[in-house]
């Protein structure tokens, strides 16, 4: 399952809903990304999304990774729109059988997210606001994939 | 009626998210229409950038593709993920 | 926090307590383990640590994890003791400023968990009761740590 | 007075999880204390086995350790984690 909301989500209610629907998967791995304070310099963080075609993009990774690892669920929870310092910024969660496809899974995932995903990302703090620009670190985590 | 959709930064430059035009008089093709909003809005040359994309109807284009009218057009700015 | 109790815990609220501890840390990484059906041939799982020793040598591999990765916080709760199908065993969260600590460290105390801690590990299900061995594809997970 | 602990599959073949007793008469060591008990609890040698590892005090054990006879003695087969 896959959501873009641009309203605050409950990170704990969406892992208990997914627990409860993969009780018998025997390995849950999630990842919760929220909105760092970076030592008090950021107010807030603005995502902007491209409808439609930013679900497509992380459907595809879903798809992608269902092809590569053996999964019993994923579930990718992603805000839009303005948030502040600590607000939950997005949600994976896989089920598997073994151990390491649900840790890989989840791994990949987030890396698509974090630098692949169609999103623009704005942020406020001490210094003004900017659109910020994919980190070199982000493309180096991506890169992993390729040569699995 | 074209749908043009600007991303990111792009819409701090134009001014605005969204538009919905008629085809300008004259453009028949993606390059051509982009140069013309890059004149309209003042943008610098910002849409012929070779680090903003373009999509007509949510499909990535790099060929001068002949334009419809129908079409929704969007321009991206460098996407960094979320 | 390190917890290993005898009677079934309830990961969802532990997760929101350490969530709500580390509101403030960017990325937060979980697992949770299950009791697996095994295509419905498992009944019970049933643990037994060395109280002291068995949360000793937990405590170890969370210190190693703090030494290697910059975390601000550590949690695993693990049960022992008789569980069924589907009950939670094992719950490892961490959090971290940056994306990776947060996962390679959850990573590895799972890994941990999973080939050296001190647990001794009977199943009981269609064929009978047997204590379980560690798997060969565990010691490999865990030897990864090693070349790091 | 010695507190022994037998773990996993151990506690099967000893039938108990746990005993305290004295020293038994003559019995000095570790390795003299596992012989008794392999003798006593019928265990066929499983405490000699090398894959049952030795604790006292919680701590491993490899050599033959002199006993004072208050501690606390755990023998334990493979560990296989959670």
């Amino acid at each position: 399952m896959i959501k873009i909301i641009d309203t605050p989500f409950n990170p704990v209610i969406e892992l208990e809903a997914f627990t409860k629907a993969n009780s018998d998967a025997g390995a849950i791995t999630s990842f919760l990304g929220q909105v760092r304070g970076e030592t008090g310099s950021v107010h807030e963080l603005y995502l902007e999304q491209y409808p439609g075609v930013t679900k497509a993009g992380i459907q595809d990774a879903v798809t992608k990774a269902n092809t590569r690892w053996t999964l019993t669920g994923v579930v990718v929870i992603h805000r839009t729109g303005a948030m502040g310092v600590g607000e939950p910024i997005v949600l994976v969660a896989t089920a598997a059988i073994h151990r390491r496809d649900a840790f890989l899974s989840c791994d990949y995932l987030m890396d698509y997210l974090k630098t692949e995903a169609v999103f623009w990302k704005r942020q406020t703090g001490a210094h003004g606001t900017k659109w910020i620009e994919p980190r070199a670190e982000d493309y180096k985590d991506s890169d992993r994939w390729d040569t699995l | 009626m074209i749908k043009i959709l600007y991303f990111g930064r792009l819409h701090e430059s134009a001014g605005r998210r969204a538009e919905t035009m008629a085809l300008p008089e004259g453009v028949t093709t993606i390059s051509a229409l982009k140069h013309w909003l890059n004149t309209a809005h003042e943008l610098d040359g910002a849409l012929d950038d070779p680090s903003v994309k373009t999509m007509i109807n949510q499909a990535l284009v790099h060929a001068d593709i002949p334009l419809n009218g129908d079409e929704e057009i969007g321009f991206l700015p460098p996407v960094g993920g979320g």
